[in-house]
């Protein structure tokens, strides 16, 4: 299991390659790749500050949490952070397990969680300036899908 | 001398992202910080902004030691 | 959009890097990648056979369909036939939408339709010889799931 | 002279899958392969055997003609 933030763009195909390798008996690697929208010109660059340290530690409980509760053989998150301009990948979350319900599964609520929750303060620079971004309500129902499942 | 981090808008507020401060408590700390700069101890105060020592989440006061790093977190909006 | 068959092996990673290139507007790629099981030394190698032409124009059919019904902007579906040692990949799905549910959904989707219905006789060679495999009922439930979406 | 093609386990049970055939109907050329392999026979009226006619799956007979591609197609496994 690996979380690690970058402040270098990366490509998230060699990163696929790498996870993907010795899996003999593994069955499923799901990825997300989330890249940085231009939004027709009205995003220049997008820049995402963490707290070093407690931002790998806070995604390090989730994603072990998502270990245990799917099943997983491994999983592999990637962030970016620093200024990140359009086309750029923000995020790569790989999950690899038995079966592929629970590698997709397991993708998508790491997915909510890094979009919603995670430590992350982020920034959107745009041709007006500068403006910080609060959490958007959709990211919040996104990630209730997960908090029901576990109750019913 | 706790060393102070404040994290997305707050920094903006203050025009410091990483200061060493003088104070005994977090109560004194945050009035320290108002007295001086009177926007950012409301922004301090503000709606969701949460507390770190040590990069763990505490509510109300606590002591701090020369050696505490205290962390100012507003809301966190995700990647 | 691209459908393609190979007796070859292929590396997920290098699919994925080109699949990921130029997507300014795109947010959102999601993929999937089945690995051929050992199952602890049960599966020698696995055999698929597809009928050259039909097979690709079936699935197209169908990935066209996810395509329209998720509002993807391209997909990508690879798929090996003929031997598969374990370990190396079987089938490749990438999805590229604005939206992450979308991007995952139609991944998961295109799956569910691969492992269960497309047109591939799968033959396991074990130690004890080979046998032809059917159709699972766990993937029929899967497939299952998307039906029930649309009638709803 | 329609091209006869066998997919899945129906290839193992005739020995053989791919054989030009000279037949003008596809009732007749099931009984043609019936008469001359009995297994083969009642493989291809098997539950689930569909049979596809120049790439399209057909249900009944049809009249083939000299370049009609004939596929047995066994359950699809999926992949």
């Amino acid at each position: 299991m690996s979380v690690r933030l970058t402040f270098e763009t990366f490509d998230p195909g060699a990163l696929l390659t790498a996870f993907s390798q010795g899996r003999a008996e593994t069955g499923a690697v799901a990825t997300f790749t989330g890249i940085a929208r231009a939004e027709a010109g009205a995003t220049i660059a997008l820049e995402l500050e963490a707290y070093p340290g407690f931002t790998e530690a806070q995604i390090g409980k989730t994603a072990d949490g998502a270990r245990v509760r799917f099943g997983l053989d491994d999983l592999l998150i990637l962030h970016r952070i620093g200024k990140i301009a359009p086309g750029e990948p923000v995020v790569f979350v790989a999950t690899a397990a038995r079966h592929r319900r629970h590698a997709f599964e397991a993708c998508d609520f790491l997915m909510d969680y890094l979009k919603s929750r995670a430590p992350f303060w982020k920034k959107e620079h745009g041709p007006d300036g500068a403006r910080w971004i609060e959490p958007r309500d959709q990211d919040h129902a996104d990630l209730k899908r997960w908090e029901e499942e576990t109750t019913t | 001398m706790a060393r102070v981090l404040l994290f997305g808008r707050l920094s903006d507020v203050a025009g410091w992202r990483d200061r060493q401060i003088d104070s005994p408590f977090l109560s004194a700390l945050r009035a320290k910080l108002t007295a001086e700069d009177a926007a950012l101890g409301e922004a301090l105060g503000g709606k969701g902004v949460q507390v770190a020592l040590d990069q763990v989440i505490v509510r109300g006061d606590a002591a701090l030691n020369p050696a505490t790093e205290v962390a100012f977190l507003p809301p966190m909006s995700g990647g």
